[in-house]
Order: C-alpha cells, then structure tokens, then sequence
C-alpha cells in the first residue's frame, strides 16, 4: 500500500521534492554508500576512470542546462573546456595563483565567453546557432594554439602545471581526487537540481518548448538564454580547470570537435531534459571506449591491431548518438525510469493511468 | 592565372557539396552534417573499386561511387531520416553529425586511417607561365562540376521527376496528396546529394588526398551553403566561390594558418548581415 | 481605460492585416472580438501583446504607451494572454507551467536558486500556495501533476487561461479560448469566464466565434472584418448592424 | 519493444562491465611490458610500422627463447594521439597488467602527460619519436627516447642542407602545431647560421588540399624547400608544389616518413630527381647486415605495412627494451630497469650511425643523421653524406 500512497502529499513543497518516494531515498543513501566506499573495493585503474567520469560530469550538467533545459544547442563545449584549461594554465605558471583562485576565475573566464557565444543566440536559432558555435570552437582553438606554441618557443608537449593544493591539503593521487571529485560533483548537482526547480530552470524550460509563450509570460528571453550560456560555460570551464589539475598537463590538441560531440552525446545517451541522464551520460560515454577496450581483450591479440579498436571506439559514439536518438530518445533515464515503475507497480503488470511526471 | 585556375577548382569541390546541402535541405528541411564524410568515404570507395579492377578501366571505381550514393542514400533516409518527423530540429542534426561519426570510423576500421591518393589524370594537361601546370583531373573537376549543375538545372526544369521534386520541397503534404511518391522523391534527394558529395570527394583525392582529416571540406561546403542561402542552388555556387575565394586569399595575403577559421568568420559577417543568406529567402530563417 | 487602441495600422509587406482599428476596453469590461476568418483578430491581439510591431498607431494600457514595448515588458505592465492553442508547455506539469506564470512575481536567480532552503524554499512555498488557489479556481485538482502534453484538449486550454491568469494581469486577452471545445465544455469555460468577469473584475478582450455565447456573456461587442472594425456595441445592437450581418451573411 | 531494447541494453552494459573489470592476463613467467602508440589516429600511418618493427623484434626475440630464459610479453594499447587515452592506458597497463617499462608512444602531446604520469608511480618510459624537454638534458627521472627530437632534426636539417646547397633561400613548411613550430625554429636558426636566408609557411593541421600553400611557397622563390611533418602530408605538398611550378630540391624530414611514402610523392610529381630524406634511422635501400637481418625478420613474421626505416626504429627500440630487460636481470623491477637504462649504450650497426648512449643526465644521448637522395631510376634512396653527430641540445636554450 506504501508504494501506491506515494501522490498522497501534506505539504505544497512535497511536490517539488526531488526524491519523493521513501525507497528512493534508501537508493540514494546506498548509491552515496556505495561510491564512498567504492575505492576501498576496486583498483586504482577504475578509480582513475571514475574520476574522469565524474569529473566530465560536471561539464555534461553544464551541456545539459544549456541543450537539455534552455533549448540551445551548441557544438562548442570542448573549447569551454579549453578555456578553463588554459586559464588554469595562465594562472597557475605565470602568475602561480593557488587552486581557490584558479577555480573561480575560470569560472568567471568561462561565464564571460559564455555571454560573448550567448550574443548570437538571441539572433540565430537552430541549424545557424550550432554553425556559430562551432566558429567559436575554431577561434578559441586558435587562440590557444598560438598561446601554447608561443609559451613554450624552444619545445613542444603541452605545459605541466602542478597538483592543486587547498590550505594544508595537496590534492594528489587517485584516491584524493576521487573524494574530491566525488564532493564536487554532488555540490554540482544539488545546484543544478535546485536551479531546474525552481524559477530560473523552469524560465529555461519554458523558452525550450515554447518561447513566444515564455515571453508573452513576462520571460526576458535575452537575459535567461544569455544566463543558460554563462550557467553552462561556467561548468564546463570549471570542469576543464579541474580535467586539467587532474592530468597535470595542458595542451590544445585534446580540445578537438570530436571532444565536444562526445559531449553531446553524453546528453542524448543520457536523456535531454534530465539532470539524472546527464550524469548517467557522462558515465557512459567515459566508460565506452574503455569498455570496447576490454571486450576486445577477449579476442585474439591480431584483431586489436591497425586501427580496429580505435575504430570501434570512434564509431560506437556515432552508433550511441543514432540508436539513442532513433529509437530512445530519452536515454538512459528513461530506461532507469521504466526499471523503477516496473518494481514499484509489482507484482501487479498494470496500474491505474499513470501520466504523472517522475 | 594559377590562383585563378586554384580558386576556380576549389570553387567545384565547395559547390558540389554545397549543392548537396541545398538539395537535403529543401526536399526535407535537414542540414546534414555528415557531408565531408560522405564525400570522402565516396572517394575511399571510388579507390578501392579501383584497385578491386586492376586499375585499367575507369568504369569500375565510377560504378563503385554510384552504388555506394545510391545505398548510402536509401539507407539514410529510409533507416533514420524518414522516422525523424515531427520530432525537434536538433535530433535530425545529430542524427546526421552521428553518421558522421561513424563513417569517420569506417575509415579508421575499413582503410586503416591511411592517407590515399586518387591517381588518375594526374600528368600535367596545360603548363602556365612561371612553371605551374594543370593537370587532366583539375580539367576534369571543373567540367564534371559544369555538367552536374547543368544535369541539375534540366532535371529539374524539365522532366516529370523535378517537377515533383520541387512540388515535394514546397509542400510534401500536399504533394502526397496529389500522387507523388514523397519517400522515393525524398531517398532520390539523398541519393543525388551523396554522388554531388562522392564526386566532389574523388575530385578532391586528386587533387589533395583523402584521409581522416579531409572530412573538414564538409564544413566548408556547408558554410558555402549558408552564405549562399540554404534553399538556392544558385546561392551554393556563390557561396562557394566565396568562401574559395577568402580561403585563398587569406592563405596567400593575410596568414595561411587561418585559413582553417576564415569560412566560420565569412559566414558570422554573412549572418550579421544577411542572416538567410545572400541568394536565400528570409522566412526560412525561422524554420531551422 | 485599461486599454486603447488608437487608429492601428499592421501592414506585412503589401498585405494589410489591421487598417485604423479603434478599440477601448474600460475598467473590468468583457469585450468580445468576433469577425470571420483572416479578419485580423489574432493580429490585433499580437499586436497588443507585442508579438507584432504595429506599422502606425498607438497602444496604451493604463495611460502607459506601448505599442513599442517588448513582450515580456508588456507582460510586467500587467496584459496576460491565452494562446489561441494553448502553447502550453508541454514537458512541463499543470503545476509547474502555473508557477511560470508567477515568474513576474518571483525573485530566485541563479543563485539563489542554488541554495534550495532560505529564500527560494519560502518563495516556492509561497507561490505554490497561490496556484493552489488558481488550480482551486478552475477546478483543475486532478490535473495538477500531470504534464500538460498529456492533458485532454478542453482541460489544456483551461489552463492556458489558468497560466496568463497567474501573472495577476490587469488585462486578460483571451484567442478563441472555446473553440475546439464540447457543448460541455464550454458551458464549462463560460462558468469560469463569467467568475473572472465577476469575482475578479478584470478587463477581458475576448476573440470568439460562437456567436450565441457571445452575445449571452459580452459586455460590448466589436466586429472586425478585414481589418477594419465595422460594429461595435452592445450584443443586441450589434447583430442589427447591416453591416455585421453583411459580413456575416454575405447579404448583397 | 521497449522492455527489449532496455533488456538488450541492460545485457550489453553488465558485459561491458565485466570487461573494464577483466584481471590482468599476465603471465607471472615473463617479463611484461608496456608499448601505446597511435595505431588510429592521424600519425597512423608513421606509429603503426614503428610498432611493427618493435613486434618483430619481440617475436624473433621469444622464438630464440626469450631474455634469461623469460619470454617478453608486450602490451600494446593504441591512443589515436589523444592524451587522455595515452595516460588511462599507461594507468592501466601499470596497475593491471603491471608492466615494468613502457615504450613507444605517440607525438610529443601524449608523451608529456604519460611522462608525468609514471613519473608519480615510478615506471620508466622510453619512446621513439619526438623526445621532449623531458628527456632532453636536464632530464627527468624515469623519462627517455631513442628517437626524433624536432629541434634536434631541425637542427640536423640545417647543417645536411650544405650537401645539396652551400647557400640561397629556405622555405621550411610545417603544419601548425607545437612541434612543427618548434622543428622550424631550429632549423631557421641553423640555417641563417650557416648563411642561407630563411622563410616559412604554416597551414592549419587538418589540411589536405595543399595547393594554395604551395603557390605561396613557390612565389617565394626558395632555393631548397623543406617539409616538417609525418608522413602523409608530404604526399600532397611535393605534387603540389611541382604544380605550383616549383621544381627544386625538396627536403622530408623523417618525422616517421616512410620510404614508401617518398616514392610515392616522388612518382605523383613526376618522378622528381630532386626529393631529399633526413632521417635519424638508417633507410631499407641501405645495404649491410644489420638491415638485413630486419629484412629477415619482416619476411618470416609478415608486417602489414611496407617494410620501411620505421621498422628499423621500431626494431632498434626493441633491442634497447632487450638489452635494458638482460642487464635488469629476473625478477626485474621497475626501479632496477630504470637504474639500468639510465646507463644503458645500445649498439645496433646499420641501422644508426652510431650507438644509444644513456646517461643519468642526458636521456636522449647523440645522435647521426643523414641526407639521402630519391633516385627515380634505380627507384631506390642513396645516401647523399655521412653521419653527422648531435650532441643533444641543452634546454633552456639561450
């Protein structure tokens, strides 16, 4: 009886609750559980590739926002990354700023280019905006070609920075950085999960699915397309700082348009419009390569040879963006969505008309 | 007069793909962005049925392009495009960006990512003053191109197919109403569009060759497109002769290293300016 | 007057859409817009709305000029509107597309959103217990957590009227709000525009093709047909205008 | 319908799962070893032979029953020139398949982040091209090639040019990347000391169609042209160039050119008497032992790609990576492979002008370089010089 008496509410805000339904709140806790004690069972390896997954997590959220919640799409999230990185890289080498100050002033560098990319958004729409972002791609890239090239005149493989460092605190090694990022990313989260639900989120959504009418209801489209954009490249920014103290290196050869388009991915794999699906998404898609790569493991070692692993790799992006879009698109969250009513309605096979929204 | 023949050849390859733009977009409202990858997965076909023959005849690797547009074509539309009705403007973008992804990938997976070289007609045909030369394949890029756009203009003009081609663009609904088969019209629009952007990709692994990194000439061609207008065939090949144009000039007088970003600059001042487009009609700025 | 329009002009290219409308709606007057098809209704109601930019004339609301004002701005100036189909927010819930329309008469940013206790909880508690009065007023209580796409048609449009009500507007405009609807239903949707006209005395324009119901409800009728404003008056008056019944019966 | 697809979804993410957790297949009986490189990416087409050329090494090396009666297991991990694949494949090579040393790897852009990488665990890598800072005197612990540096070819380029040319104009061509900058700084710098006047085009990295940079090079009346990038770009330039109407000498660097590559450059522009190679590593038309040997090997094991002088640089890392494993000893441990490298001299005649020397100061060592000339006719290279010695460079420079 508990599992059909969930709608029943006492308290108007019960409806805005992100967790409404008591065993989600036991999912939660163990999901929190489990990722906390995570490292402790599993190898270093996986550990590192988590970390890359929450890490580009929070420049999915970002994407998400932007694509998933406020409508616009844009193909120039690699160089938010980029600016981030490089900001990090200016900060921390010339000028030998400390991690507090790095993090933050690659959040305002990627709020202030994100305002520049939001200018032509309140122009051009679809097709023409996805052209525009991509233009900027290739100036930001520019621009950080000429820098890195310039920077390090007398030899070449991309600029070291070291380890981040809070107080005391030297923020090193896998297992630091897992917690760190871990942390991180929930904050992140809980933000991004807060801003869908109330005012600023549901302005987005409104101007998604129909602007005219979000305006007609008092909607500055100007001001809340131009905050999506800084909201959005503010996360993404500050996910490239963070990619970039993680790897201890900089260079402009990993922001490439395939980058961003894994990113794009991430949100369609992981389901537009939903925070859970970005997360989910940027689990995927960080694990995907690495899981052909194992099951290529199994086969004979002459099939790995040449370019069929990498192939595969490249491909399966593709293949995930098509299927996704084709025959799920509402992505990995749906799924999950669909799993979760078929163990709440159980044993029964059907309930009552069920359009509410979960 | 070689940076006039340079620009002209460049010109071709932009205008066929830009032509193939045009083409998708008008018959079902799509941007394709996996058009450099079309082209150049055309030109690896082109070369292996080559290589498959022997390399003595000609019609072998010609025959091999067509089928591969024809497949690829059918295949597209029928598997994907066709079931993207009614749904928001971006997903047939990605849909098409993911194409090219994976096409991207059979040329890792299939060709071995290796860099190829189209070799036929490549001996010089007409020598310049100062010692540059022509050769066949540049003759032959610039005739082809003349002929396709010719081929084009009658097909369209003239026989019963355009006729409801050109009904399908300007009302698929009503068009099926009135008897037109809209799917075959439609994977025909795609079929078309992928031998423009074959053709252009074997012209273009003459000239320079085919490889991962060549797939780029498709953001060049669809830049040419929106410059010229995304629903004018005529505004394809100004575009591309635009964007041929700054490329070359910005090689040759401002720094070579832009000209990467220069066709995405044109195009923001294009926008800024004329945003449909300089052969483009305006109330199709509000469709995509 | 809450509302007047002087001498209105709208011209698209060579067509001319609105040509020297005249209109005043007074204080908590139902004013019904009735003219046949591509007479220029939704147009006078666009441009009101600001989603169009009058070619000449003037718009004031309040003695406030606007015929220049942006649309979200004419929002603030307090002109809700409901859209002739709905344009409801379709992924959104009943819930959720009311509490848009509160978005005028809310404060949460960006960050202060982020922080879901302190401000932004007691801004959503509070506003979420006036939809529960708007939702109590158009009897929408089954529908609150549904989404919107998934709403009956009749119910979808209710609350498109519910949504432009949620800003608290001065001014209601209303595109053909029964049309599409069952004899039910508008029997219904008539009960509810009676309540606004009464309980809450606000100013209405109101576009309708039923001509019974308009002239059982309207205050004042004005006719348009081609642009141009060829009746106005009361319901009775107005159906023996020559003119209307010309337009309407194409007597010649 | 849908309940399927979420099945099939559900079953392919638990295999998928199952895969990233597979333990390590690792013989506890040999010695195992690392080797990333970019076998997909744009220098494909340069990596996958030198690749090859280190297999073959390996197979020949376990077919004669391995080092001190261990057999070498290598594994091989491709990065398609992405940093991010580079480092999470050294990681795991390091924790799963718990390798001792890693070689090979990519351009210099995949090195420095592995580098720093195994720098924190303590495993030495060697690689093949590109050195860097790193490796270049002051090096860093556990960080060494055997490679091409792109100053030091820069360099090398510069004084071999007196060969062809004791003075006039250079045009060198780079594609716009960190190295390539940094390849056509040295050389610049070389050859305006030697008393040649210099110019310089770049063209962005993802250009195929070279003939508007060729023309600008051609305008610019160049006595010697030289071309700083791999392999494939020098497929379209030369043949550009000879369209633009410019018909003198043409240098290739051999940032993993191959052979096969020049010849078919050289016929495309109409069977040019004037394409010049510089390479670190000997070509295949050179005619001694050592090649021969390499040649064997190549027809017993089969290689995919044309036998070129990146074999030969694969199979002289692999006798480096043989003799580092002998002196290590068994059990080898990272820290005792990294102390024997730090002094390690591998001789392998033929195929270098001279030996790799290591020191714990300079994990780069000298290095020979030689001019060859294509020679249509005879369809086969002939050396144009001697090995010249270069001494590694000091970084900073001054």
């Amino acid at each position: 009886m508990s599992r059909t008496g969930y709608n029943l509410r006492t308290n108007y805000l019960e409806s805005n609750e992100v967790i409404r339904r008591p065993y989600q709140k036991v999912l939660v806790a163990m999901v929190l559980a489990v990722a906390v004690l995570l490292p402790a069972a599993t190898s270093t390896f996986f550990v590192h590739l988590l970390n890359l997954c929450f890490l580009s997590a929070i420049g999915a959220l970002g994407l998400m926002l932007l694509t998933g919640f406020c409508g616009q799409i844009s193909l120039g999230h690699a160089a938010f990354l980029a600016v981030g990185a490089f900001t990090t890289v200016i900060l921390t080498v010339h000028v030998g700023a400390p991690f507090v100050v790095v993090i933050p002033a690659a959040a305002v560098t990627g709020a202030v280019l994100g305002f520049i990319i939001g200018l032509p958004s309140l122009r051009f729409r679809g097709v023409y905006l996805a052209i525009i972002t991509l233009a900027m791609h290739y100036t930001v890239i520019f621009l950080a070609t000429s820098y890195q090239a310039n920077f390090a005149k007398s030899a070449s493989a991309g600029i070291t920075i070291p380890d981040p460092s809070i107080g005391p605190l030297v923020i090193k090694g896998e297992y630091t950085w897992y917690y760190f990022s871990l942390v991180l990313l929930t904050l992140v989260t809980i933000w991004c999960v807060n801003l869908i639900r109330t005012r600023p989120g549901r302005a987005w959504m409104a101007i998604r699915d129909r602007d005219i009418a979000a305006e007609a209801l008092g909607i500055n489209l100007t001001r809340y397309k131009l905050m999506a954009f800084m909201v959005s490249s503010t996360l993404a920014s500050v996910s490239g700082s963070l990619l970039a103290y993680y790897s201890n290196v900089v260079t402009v050869e990993t922001y490439t348009i395939d980058l961003a388009v894994i990113y794009v991915a991430m949100i369609i794999v992981g389901g537009m419009g939903s925070i859970l699906g970005a997360l989910m998404g940027a689990i995927f898609m960080t694990l995907l390569p690495f899981g052909i790569d194992g099951l290529f493991s199994y086969l004979p070692r002459e099939w790995r040879y040449g370019s069929t692993v990498f192939g595969v790799q490249v491909g399966a992006v593709g293949i995930c963006i098509i299927l996704f879009l084709l025959i799920e698109p509402k992505g990995l969250a749906e799924i999950w969505r669909r799993i979760e009513t078929y163990f709440d309605r159980w044993p029964f096979r059907y309930r009552p008309l069920d359009t509410t929204r979960h | 007069m070689e940076f006039a023949a340079t620009i002209v050849i460049l010109t071709c390859t932009y205008a066929l793909l830009a032509a193939g733009t045009v083409i998708l977009y008008k018959a079902g409202r799509v941007v394709n962005f996996a058009h450099g990858e079309l082209a150049i997965v055309g030109g690896y076909v082109f070369y292996s049925a080559g290589l498959m023959s022997g390399g003595t005849s000609l019609w072998f690797p010609v025959a091999g392009a067509v089928v591969f547009s024809i497949i690829m074509g059918m295949f597209i539309y029928m598997a994907m495009m066709r079931r993207l009705v009614g749904e928001p403007f971006y997903v047939a973008i990605l849909v098409t960006v993911g194409i090219g992804i994976v096409l991207k990938s059979a040329i890792l997976v299939i060709w071995r990512a290796e860099r190829l070289t189209i070799d036929v007609g490549v001996t010089p045909a007409i020598r310049m003053a100062g010692g540059a030369t022509l050769s066949y394949m540049d003759i032959a890029s610039v005739v082809l191109t003349v002929a396709f756009f010719a081929g084009l203009y009658l097909f369209f003009r003239f026989t019963r197919l355009g006729v409801q081609f050109r009904g399908t663009a300007e009302n698929a609904l009503l068009a099926s109403q009135r008897g037109v088969d809209v799917n075959f019209v439609l994977s025909l629009a795609w079929v078309i569009a992928i031998l423009a952007a074959s053709l252009s990709g074997v012209l273009y692994g003459g000239r320079a060759f085919l490889s991962t990194e060549s797939v780029t000439i498709g953001l060049a061609g669809l830049t040419a497109a929106l410059v010229g207008g995304l629903d004018s065939l005529r505004g394809a090949v100004a575009g591309a002769f635009i964007v041929a144009c700054a490329q070359y000039l910005t090689v040759r007088l401002v720094d070579p290293v832009l000209s990467e970003a220069v066709p995405f600059l044109l195009l923001v001042i294009v926008m800024s300016i004329r945003p449909w487009g300089l052969f483009g009609t305006q109330e199709e700025l509000d469709r995509v | 007057m809450p509302l007047e329009v002087q001498n209105l002009t709208l011209k698209f290219g060579g067509l001319t859409a609105l040509n020297g409308v005249n209109l005043s709606v007074g204080d908590g007057e139902l004013i019904a817009i009735v003219g046949p098809n591509g007479a220029g209704k939704t147009a006078l109601l666009n441009c009101i709305n600001g989603v169009y930019r009058p070619t000449s004339g003037r718009i004031v609301l309040n003695g406030q000029d606007i015929t220049t004002v942006p649309i979200d701005k004419i929002a603030l100036a307090g002109v809700g509107r409901a859209f002739q189909h709905a344009e409801l927010f379709p992924h959104m819930t009943v819930t959720e597309n009311l509490l848009v329309g509160r978005h005028l008469l809310m404060k949460t940013g960006v960050f202060s959103g982020a922080f879901y206790f302190g401000a932004a909880k007691r801004e959503e508690s509070i506003e979420r217990k006036a939809i529960e009065g708007i939702i109590d007023f158009f009897e929408l209580y089954q529908y609150r957590d549904v989404t919107a796409a998934n709403l009956p048609y009749g119910v979808q449009k209710l609350v498109g009227v519910a949504r432009a009500l949620a800003l608290q507007p001065k001014l209601l405009l209303l595109d053909e709000p029964s049309t599409g609807l069952t004899r039910e239903e508008k029997e219904n949707f008539a009960r509810f525009l009676l309540r606004i006209h009464h309980e809450l005395r606000l100013s209405m324009l109101w576009i309708e093709h039923d001509m019974q119901m308009v002239a059982d409800l309207a205050d004042r009728i004005v006719v348009l047909s081609y642009g141009e404003v060829i009746g106005e008056g009361p319901p009775e008056a107005v159906r023996k205008m020559p003119k209307v019944i010309e337009a309407y019966l194409g007597v010649d | 319908m849908e309940k399927h697809v979420s099945r099939k979804l559900f079953a392919a993410a638990i295999l998928a799962a199952s895969a990233l957790a597979a333990p390590a297949a690792s013989a506890q009986n040999a010695y195992v070893i690392g080797y990333i490189t970019d076998l997909s990416g744009p220098l494909a087409d340069s990596y996958t032979p030198t690749w090859q050329g280190f297999e073959l090494y390996m197979k020949a090396l376990n077919d004669r029953g391995g080092i001190n009666g261990k057999k070498v297991e290598v594994i091989l991990d491709d990065d398609g020139l992405k940093a991010d694949r580079a480092v999470a494949n050294a990681k795991k090579q390091t924790e799963r398949d718990n390798v001792v040393g890693i070689f090979g790897l990519s351009l210099s852009s995949t090195q420095a982040p592995v580098f720093t990488e195994m720098r924190k665990i303590g495993v030495p890598v060697v690689t093949t091209f590109s050195g860097i800072l790193d490796a270049l005197p002051p090096s860093k612990p556990f960080s060494y090639s055997t490679g091409v540096v792109f100053e030091v070819a820069g360099e090398a380029i510069g004084e071999l040019t007196k060969n062809i040319k004791p003075n006039g104009k250079i045009v060198g061509m780079t594609f716009d990347s960190v190295g390539g900058r940094a390849a056509l700084s040295h050389n610049k710098r070389m050859a305006e000391s030697l008393g040649y006047t210099w110019d310089e085009v770049l063209f962005p990295v993802t250009t195929s169609d070279f003939t508007p940079f060729a023309q600008a090079v051609a305008e610019k009346k160049p006595d010697i042209v030289v071309g700083h990038y791999g392999s494939g770009q020098n497929l379209g330039v030369i043949p550009a160039l000879r369209r633009s109407g410019y018909t003198g000498p043409y240098i290739v660097a051999s940032y993993g050119v191959t052979e096969d590559t020049v010849r078919q450059a050289a016929v495309r522009a109409g069977n040019d008497e004037n394409v010049y190679y510089v390479t670190r590593y000997a070509t295949i038309y050179d005619n001694n032992p050592g090649i021969a040997e390499v040649s064997a090997a190549q027809k017993k094991y089969g290689t995919s790609k044309p036998f070129s002088s990146m074999h030969l640089t694969g199979w002289t890392l692999g006798k480096f990576a043989e003799t580092a494993l002998k002196a290590c000893g068994w059990p080898c441990t990272r820290e005792q492979l990294d102390k024997v490298i730090q002094t390690l001299k591998v001789d392998a005649p033929g195929l270098t002008g001279g030996p790799i020397e290591m020191s714990p100061q300079d994990h780069y060592g000298p290095t020979y370089w030689r001019l060859y000339v294509w020679n249509p006719k005879t369809t086969s290279m002939e050396p144009k010089s001697g090995w010249l010695k270069k001494a590694a460079l000091k970084f900073p420079l001054q």
